[in-house]
This record gives C-alpha cells, structure tokens and sequence, in this order.
C-alpha cells in the first residue's frame, strides 16, 4: 500500500493505492477527470524527494506526492 | 535558517535580528531582499501553501551551499494570507566581504522563484484563485502525463 | 535618497524606514545592502572623510540611473569614526518587481567603491591611517603628475 | 586668483593661487615635495567636476580639488 497526496491547489484527497510502480499510478490517475488535468505539469515527489523516471519500484509505505507548478514570494 | 510565519512577516524584526546575526559572525556585507504584496489585478492579498518537507530539504541544500562560499543564508516565508503592503518573503546572506553576498543573493531568489515547493494564490473578494499562469513546473514535471 | 551621518548609522531604524517607503511606493522588492566594521589586522574600527559637494552630483547621477528603469535608490553613509561591530554604509534599491533591484545592487555599490569621493582610515591604536592599498585612483587621475 | 583644496589624507592647506592653466598648477606641484607624492594618483575637480585633460583655461573664483584614491563603505 502507498499513500498519493495531492498538494497545493490540487483539490483531491490522499488516496491509499495498492500499486507497485509509478507508471501503474499513472495509469490510474489518468482516468479521473480531476487528476488527469494536473499531470502534465505536475511533478512526483517519492517519500519528498523529486523524481524524473517511471522506472522506479514502490515499496509498502511509499508515500508519493503531486506537485503542481509553484511560485513563492 | 529558514523561518515559516503563519501570515505576514514582521519584516522590522527579521531584518533586525539578522543583522545582528550578521555582525556577530564578524560579517562585514549583509544583504537582504524583501518581497511584499504590491496592488494589482485588483487582488486584496495574497495566500500561500507551503510543502515543508520539501522547503526544508530545498533549503538546506541552498544553504550548504552558501555556507561553501563562507557566507550564511537565511530566509522566512508566510504560510495562509498575506495582504496589501504586506510582506510574505524575507531572505538575507551575509559574507565577510561584500563579492559574495552581493553576487549569490539575485541567485539564490532567483532558485527560489522556480525550485521552492509553495503555491501562491490571488485573493480578489472572497476568492482564493490559484496563480497557475506566474507558476513554474518543478523539476520532473509531465512524468505521469 | 542620500543621508550622511556623524559616526555609526542607526542601521534597524534606517531599514525600517527605507522598507516602509518601499511599501508606500507599491513595491514588491525591496534589497538593501549594509557594511559594516569588521575585526580584523588589529584595527579598533575605522574613519572616514567624505567630500560632500562631489558625493551628491555622483548621487544624483546614480539616482537618475535608477529612477530610468522606474526604482528608487537609497543611501546613508558615516562621516568620521564607525567602530567595530558598527556600520558605516546602507544602501537599498526598491522597485515593483524583483530583477530591477536585484540587479542593480550588485552594480550600483561597485560603482560606489569606485566612484564615491570618500577616503578611508584604519583605526589602530591612537593612529588613523589612511587605507592607501585598499583604494582606488578616482576618474582622470594622474593628470598634474 | 582660483583656490587649490587638497582632501582626505592630504594635510596641505588651501591654496590661492595667480595661475591661469592646470598645467601651471601641476608645475608648482611638482615642486613641492608634500603634494608632489600625490600627483600620479590624484583626481581633478574644477568647481566640484572631475576632469581628465590639462587643456582647460582657469578663470577668477575657480575651485580646484586634489582627490586622492578613495574607499568608501
């Protein structure tokens, strides 16, 4: 079980997904209206540390998050 | 030192007490910048999310290295609503001389603009309106796309 | 804005003041620089001569530089003793958005080590000593020789 | 009649002197062994302007300033 936490404007709860890659969480994500728009400019944190790769394994206990674009200041 | 407010910053007191700081550490160049909420866009203020797990490894990465050049950086950041003539982001370096300080500060806000992991919203009468179009994709974005 | 002062500058009222016109002007950045006495080759501080009719046409020029690209440009500096652990020199550039006074800064305070006719002492012992080493030759000089 | 003011770490009093040209002024100078050390490295300004040639005529009143390196900050 991995934990997908959507930060920022993102308006979608924390869900809790039994999946074992990043790519199987896009599959999903890409089927719900609400996620699918943020995708593309989103990034994935994995327990907060960005990634820029599918390829990487998922472990029980994961937790992933999207964030969308940023601006501080 | 990276400082989170709930609200606006006391800019006075922040800048006082890095300056201090700054003179306690033997520092002869101390140089801060202050971002604060202009009128525009008919906007009453500003809101912030911050993520901090990832603010606070950011920042400690930008501090190391700062603190590899010999200088010390510091910054504080509001959380929630800022409004007009307000201000919601204090940074400051400070160096024994001044080359240093004065050439990694527009660099270092420059890192924060795209790479900090917060999210500014505009607040027009009751509306908290997400400012995608001033926003910068992270690092990685369109993975899952 | 240019301001002299006899001895250390009240740097925190000084800040304070400068960032409050920052935000009655509507702007959104706001970058001061601050020098200060460092300890260091036994010096108990430094002095300073400043001649001030050059300083305000240099000023002045400095200040229409900046006010071309719509910023505003601060100054205060110490005129005689400033002891260690005391500052000597403020600067702050404001303007509505951050890349005009963040690169300005850095630009105008090279231009005031260069160009500022302000000549300075190292303050050791009962001696004030002329920091001939550290100084640099002003426009034109070497012309009678 | 023009005035020569030698500032910051120049100790020379102030001038008045009968010269009509700044190369008249660099001649007298010279001669002096106080302000001749700071010739090579001294600016010139002629009623608060800093100039960069000897071909400039002096009139009655003129205030002519030595400006040795300076250092601020």
């Amino acid at each position: 079980m991995v934990s997908v936490e959507f930060l920022g404007p993102i308006e979608i709860p924390t869900m809790q997904l039994e999946i074992g890659s990043l790519a199987e969480l896009g599959e999903i994500l890409r089927t719900i209206d609400e996620s699918k728009k943020w995708l593309e400019v989103s990034a994935i944190a994995i327990n907060d540390t960005l990634v820029d790769s599918l390829d990487i394994e998922l472990k029980d206990g994961d937790r992933i998050c999207l964030l969308p674009p940023v601006c501080g200041g | 030192m990276l400082e989170i407010y709930s609200g606006a910053l006391d800019v006075e007191s922040i800048l006082s007490r890095w300056y201090r700081l700054s003179l306690r550490d033997n520092c002869g160049a101390f140089v801060p910048f202050v971002g604060s909420v202009r009128d525009e866009n008919g906007i009453s203020g500003l809101s912030f999310d911050l993520y901090e797990p990832l603010l606070k490894s950011w920042f400690a990465r930008c501090s190391d290295r700062v603190e590899k050049e010999g200088a010390t950086l510091c910054m504080a950041h509001s959380n929630g609503n800022v409004y007009l003539q307000e201000s919601s982001f204090v940074c400051a370096i400070y160096s024994s001389k001044r080359k240093i300080a004065l050439s990694m500060i527009a660099e270092f806000v420059e890192d924060f603009k795209t790479d900090a992991p917060i999210w500014k919203y505009d607040l027009i009468g009751k509306r908290r309106i997400y400012a995608l179009e001033r926003s910068t994709p992270l690092y990685g974005s369109g993975i899952l796309s």
